[in-house]
Order: structure tokens, then C-alpha cells, then sequence
């Protein structure tokens, strides 16, 4: 397997390389596209680390998602960058600064290298008790089942941390339509592939959900991808984001956890225990469960993406500008 | 045949990695998008042929995914070119033309 | 040495990287780049350590996947670091657009905003 | 019939290979931005076309095939569109003039349409 080797060494130079630049390139928006890159090359050393899930997951959220977000900040945050770059430490702190994380990054490198053989792991603990929950992908049944409680508390938390985000709106605005996503200007270019890419994204993103019981996948890829094409359709301009006093979006926001926490409570009649699933039921429980949290999570990831409400002239201004 | 199909993973991750370099040069962040861009093919061909040459299940899937996102920067960029008053937009446009249009700042 | 290791090597120096931008870099952009590259090797460390749990799979003959509980944990860390960057992101946006800078630190008064940004 | 298809996938994943390369040498030769899409929008799509085209006879997967596939055609379109997008980004503000019709008098000012590209 040397030949496999050469490949991993090439790896890890191409993303050591890349976060070089993300940490030391002059401007922020030449980090974010290398960002970009970086996020794309994690997905393959997860594919090499034989987690197929997780490689999933990077890809969409990683790399695709992620790579908007800073993409768009870097663009409106560039006209105060250079008075940033004034700011920057001396050369002393820097070296000394240097000196330090190095020293952490040593330490971590020998903890790696003096992990225990062989390695802990529940793997063989997850394995036995899967065929329990009915589901035939790992990944799913310690999400779903093992450790329940903290995907639970992950998809409650995803809501809050909206609400974060529309909390930063100004006071006129509040109740608009979420104003990151500028509609785009002219052209056929984007339209064009905003109207061909989704049918393709949502049949992908559906098919992860599925297959997540049994396959690589699940609800959390699956979202990704179809927050992913939301998105795409808003940029294109073809449709507007909703109001964030949409009272149907807001259902469809919580519905995911309100099913988690629904089902959760059940089981404490039903099999003894907060989050337990009846034997019998396990598998369609749980799929209904990842059924309501794609949703939630669809809606939070795209509407995070879609920013604060902003003032709605400006959101008519940005219109206007496109015809 | 595996070790050919690993070796042409390592090739072509090799070669859109000098590609690289046109993320540190730039000049204009259009550059740097292309990079990325030609990285992100690049990544998708190494990945089918480190799945198909290890046997991981699904890898195609994780390709389909990369594929499918793949416009993704690009579709920032443009977006947010023309967001922040066309100032990496020109930048590009300069470069472009072979002029030498100094910083803004 | 295996890949696996090459990988954790790979993710220390990436946290020790990551430390060092969002110590040393001025920007708040920069800063949460360089929180994410620390996360990201982060979970490069979880990928590892469930990559050689995956051993006792491969001795027992049933595949040759990693142990899926750090993985699992892996995912869920990879959908809350997204939601913490989408906020830190919009919060460094508006700061910009309220004040004028895009760093957290200084205190003199803002320079006019370049944009014509309507404060609240 | 096994070594015919090993052969295939050699020469057809060599080819993806050099075409990959070719890009590359583009992308650092090219002297702007235009030329420079224009190198990696044609070799990146054929040499992924190839690699997949070379990677179709390996598959084991009794429905592998409709997966590499997929991700092939997806990345055409998703190529084309991005040299668009990209073009369109980068395009110097005076090829504007030359394009709307009251700036240039070659086009017909009764046919705006033929010049919008919507």
C-alpha cells in the first residue's frame, strides 16, 4: 500500500499548504477562496479516513455552504481591510507567538503519535446492538439512538442560534425579508442554472435522507444539500426569502425538534426512558424523526445563510437593480 | 491496477495543486476563483479514482455532492463582486486588460 | 508510518496553525477562518482516532469502517460550527456596517461609513 | 476481455490525466483572466469526462456506473455555468459600450433584444 501512501502524503502537503495561505495570505477574501479549496480537499481525507458520512457532510457543508458565507462577508467586509492589516502584532510577539502554537502543535502530533495499541473503540458495542434500532448505517443508529440526547440538543440548538442571527437586524427592519442574498443582476447564466441545478439537488438531498438508515448519508447531508439549492434559487433571484414573521416558515423551523422532543417524551411511557424507542417501532420512529428534522434543518441552514431581515426599501432598491 | 489508478490520483492532485500557485499570485480574485474551481474538478477525478482503486462504498456519492456544489464559490463571487461596489469586479477588469490600476486604498 | 498517522500529524499542525492566525491576524474575518481551521483539526483528530477504533471492525471481519461514535460526534460538530460561524459572520457584518471597521479592537471614533449605510 | 478493459482505463485515465495537467500549465501560462478560463473550463470537463469514462469498467457496484455519470454531467453544468459567471464577472466595463445599442452603430437600435442575453 505505498502507492496509497504517496497519495495521503500529497494530501496532507496540498491541505497543510492551503491553510498556510487561509492563515497568512495578505487579503481576506484570496483566504476565503482558499477556504474553499481547503473544505473541498477535507472531504477527500475523510473519504481516506474511510468516514464516508462525514466526508458528505464537509462536502456540502464544508466547502459549499461555508464557502458562500465567508465568501459574501470577505466581499462586503473588504473596504475596511487595509486599516486591519496596520493592526497587526509585532514581529517579536509574532515570533513568540509562533514559537507557542508550535509547542501546542508538537504536543498534539505526540499524543497522536503515542495513541494506544490497539485503539479503544465502541465500534464492535455500536455493532452489536444495532440490528435494535433496525437501521443498518452506523453513523445513523449512534446518532439516532446512542447518543440521542446531544443530536437533539444540536437540532434545538440550530434554532437559537437563528434567532441570533435575526436579532441583528435594526429595528425598522424587523419582520422583512432576510437581506444577504442579493438578487442577482443581470445575465442568463445564473437563472439559467438556478432553474436546472435543483431538480437534480433535491432528488440528491432526498436520497441521502433515505439511504442515511442503511448508507452513507442522513438527514444532516441531506439538509445541507437542500438548503443548498434554497439558496441558489434566492440568489438567482427567482424567488424572494421569506419574511422572517412568516408564521408557516417558523413552523417548519421547529418542527424537526418539536417531533424529536415529541417522540422523545413518548418514550418514557412507551419504553422506560426519555429518547427511547420502542423495539418494535424503532425504525419508523427514527424515520420520522429524520423526516421533521430535514425540514428544520433545511429551513435553519438556508435562512443562517440568508442573513438578518434587512430595511425593505433596500431589499426594492437590490430588486430594481435587477431588471 | 490499483496502484496505476492511486497513481493517477496522486498525479492529478499533484498537478491541480500547482495550480495552485495561482491562488497566491492572484493577480485578481477571478484568478484565485479559477483555481479553486480547477481544484474542485481536480478533487472530484482523485476522489472517484481513490474510491474505485480502495473499494470505499459511495464514493460517488460524496463526487456527486462536490459536483453539485461545485458552482457554489463561483456563484459567490460573482454575487459578491457586485455586492461590495465592484471593487474586486475592476480589480479583475484590470488585470484583464494588462493595465495597472493602483489599489484603492 | 500508516496514513492514519500522517493524517493526525496533519491535524495537529493545523490546530497549532489555526491558534496561530487567530492570535496574530488583526481582522475578525481572519479570526474566525482561523477558528475554523482549528476546528477543522479538530475533528481531523476525531477522524484518527476513529479510524484506528475501526481496527477491532477489521479483526473481527465485519467491514473496514472507523468506529462511528466519533464520527457521529464529528457530524454534529461540523452542523454547530457552520450555525457559530453563520452568527459570527452576520455579527462582524453589522459591526462593519454600524461602525466602519471590521476589527474588534479600537476605540477612536469611526471614520464616515464608505457605503451610505443608514445607521439605526 | 479483462486486460482489453484494464487497457481502456489506463489510456482513457492517462488521457484525463494529461488533460488535467494541460489545464494547469493554462491556468500559470495564460496571460489574463479570459484566456485562463478558457484553459480550465475545456480541460477540466473533458479530463473528468475521461477519468470517469476510464473508471466505468472498474466499477463493481452493480449501479456504479449511473453514479460516475452523474457526477460528470452535473460538473458540465455546473462548468458551464461558472465560465459564464466568471466571464461575465471579469469582463472589461468598455466591451459594455460596444454592446448596447445606442453606443455602437453597427447594431440595429430596433433590436435590443439580439444584444441583451436573456
Amino acid at each position: 500500500m505505498t502507492s496509497a501512501l504517496v497519495v495521503d502524503t500529497a494530501l496532507v502537503l496540498l491541505v497543510l499548504g492551503l491553510a498556510l495561505w487561509i492563515t497568512a495570505a495578505r487579503a481576506a477574501y484570496g483566504a476565503a477562496v482558499g477556504f474553499v479549496a481547503y473544505g473541498l480537499l477535507l472531504t477527500i481525507v475523510w473519504v481516506r479516513l474511510a468516514a464516508v458520512d462525514v466526508a458528505m457532510t464537509e462536502a456540502a457543508l464544508g466547502s459549499g455552504l461555508t464557502g458562500l458565507l465567508l465568501l459574501g462577508a470577505a466581499a462586503r467586509l473588504a473596504p475596511y481591510e487595509a486599516a486591519e492589516y496596520q493592526r497587526r502584532p509585532g514581529l517579536g510577539l509574532r515570533v513568540l507567538v509562533g514559537v507557542l502554537c508550535a509547542a501546542l502543535a508538537a504536543g498534539l502530533a505526540a499524543v497522536v503519535l503515542l495513541l494506544p495499541d490497539p485503539a479503544p473503540s465502541q465500534a464492535l458495542a455500536v455493532a452489536a446492538h444495532l440490528p435494535a434500532t433496525g437501521l443498518g448505517n452506523p453513523v445513523t443508529g449512534v446518532l439516532m439512538a446512542y447518543r440521542a440526547v446531544d443530536t437533539l440538543l444540536e437540532s434545538v440548538v440550530l434554532v437559537p442560534a437563528l434567532i441570533g442571527v435575526w436579532s441583528l437586524s435594526t429595528e425598522m427592519a424587523w419582520g422583512g425579508r432576510p437581506g444577504f442574498l442579493t438578487p442577482w443582476r443581470s445575465g442568463s447564466a445564473l437563472p439559467l442554472l438556478a432553474r436546472v441545478l435543483p431538480p437534480f439537488g433535491i432528488l440528491v438531498g432526498i436520497h441521502l435522507v433515505w439511504a442515511g438508515a442503511d448508507d452513507p448519508g442522513g438527514k444532516f447531508q441531506g439538509a445541507a444539500v437542500l438548503a443548498a439549492m434554497w439558496i441558489l434559487v434566492m440568489v438567482a433571484g427567482l424567488r424572494e426569502p421569506p419574511r422572517v414573521s412568516d408564521r408557516l416558515m417558523r413552523f417548519l423551523l421547529v418542527i424537526g425538534p418539536l417531533c424529536f422532543i415529541g417522540i422523545g417524551a413518548a418514550g418514557i411511557r412507551l419504553a422506560g426512558a426519555f429518547l427511547a424507542y420502542p423495539e418494535a417501532y424503532a425504525k419508523p420512529l427514527i424515520l420520522a424523526i429524520e423526516v421533521g428534522l430535514t425540514i428544520s434543518v433545511t429551513a435553519v441552514l438556508g435562512l443562517l445563510l440568508a442573513g438578518p431581515p434587512a430595511p425593505e426599501p433596500q431589499y426594492q432598491r437590490q430588486s430594481r437593480r435587477r431588471s | 491496477m490499483t496502484a496505476f489508478l492511486l497513481g493517477a490520483a496522486a498525479f492529478i492532485l499533484g498537478t491541480v495543486a500547482l495550480g495552485l500557485v495561482r491562488i497566491l499570485r492572484g493577480p485578481g480574485n477571478a484568478d484565485r476563483m479559477l483555481a479553486a474551481q480547477l481544484l474542485g474538478t481536480g478533487g472530484v477525478a482523485a476522489l472517484l479514482l481513490l474510491g474505485v482503486a480502495t473499494g470505499v462504498g459511495a464514493v460517488s456519492e460524496v463526487g456527486l455532492l462536490l459536483a453539485l456544489l461545485a458552482a457554489f464559490g463561483s456563484v459567490a463571487f460573482v454575487t459578491g463582486a457586485g455586492r461590495s461596489s465592484d471593487a474586486s469586479a475592476a480589480d479583475s477588469a484590470a488585470d484583464t486588460q494588462g493595465a495597472t490600476r493602483s489599489e484603492p486604498e | 508510518m500508516s496514513g492514519t498517522t500522517l493524517f493526525g500529524l496533519c491535524a495537529a499542525a493545523l490546530v497549532g496553525l489555526g491558534l496561530y492566525g487567530l492570535i496574530c491576524q488583526p481582522g475578525a474575518l481572519r479570526k474566525i477562518l482561523a477558528f475554523n481551521l482549528i476546528g477543522s483539526g479538530v475533528f481531523l483528530l476525531f477522524g484518527v482516532i476513529a479510524q484506528r477504533g475501526g481496527g477491532v471492525l477489521a479483526l473481527a471481519g465485519t467491514g473496514r469502517d472507523g468506529d462511528p461514535v466519533p464520527q457521529a460526534l464529528v457530524i454534529t460538530g461540523l452542523v454547530v460550527a457552520f450555525a457559530a460561524t453563520a452568527i459570527a459572520v452576520t455579527l462582524l457584518v453589522r459591526l462593519a456596517e454600524t461602525s466602519a471597521r471590521g476589527t474588534l479592537e479600537g476605540d477612536e471614533p469611526p471614520p464616515p461609513a464608505p457605503s451610505g449605510e443608514r445607521r439605526p | 476481455m479483462s486486460l482489453a478493459l484494464d487497457l481502456f482505463t489506463i489510456v482513457a485515465v492517462t488521457l484525463g490525466a494529461i488533460f488535467f495537467l494541460a489545464g494547469t500549465v493554462g491556468l500559470l501560462r495564460f496571460p489574463d483572466t479570459l484566456t485562463r478560463l478558457h484553459a480550465l473550463t475545456k480541460a477540466d470537463n473533458l479530463g473528468l469526462g475521461l477519468v470517469v469514462l476510464g473508471l466505468l469498467p472498474q466499477t463493481t457496484a452493480p449501479f456504479g456506473w449511473i453514479g460516475l455519470i452523474a457526477v460528470w454531467l452535473l460538473a458540465l453544468l455546473s462548468g458551464a455555468t461558472v465560465g459564464q459567471l466568471l466571464a461575465e464577472a471579469v469582463r472589461p466595463p468598455e466591451w459594455d459600450q460596444t454592446r448596447t445599442p445606442a453606443a455602437s452603430p453597427d447594431v440595429p437600435p430596433n433590436a435590443p433584444e439580439a444584444s441583451s442575453h436573456d
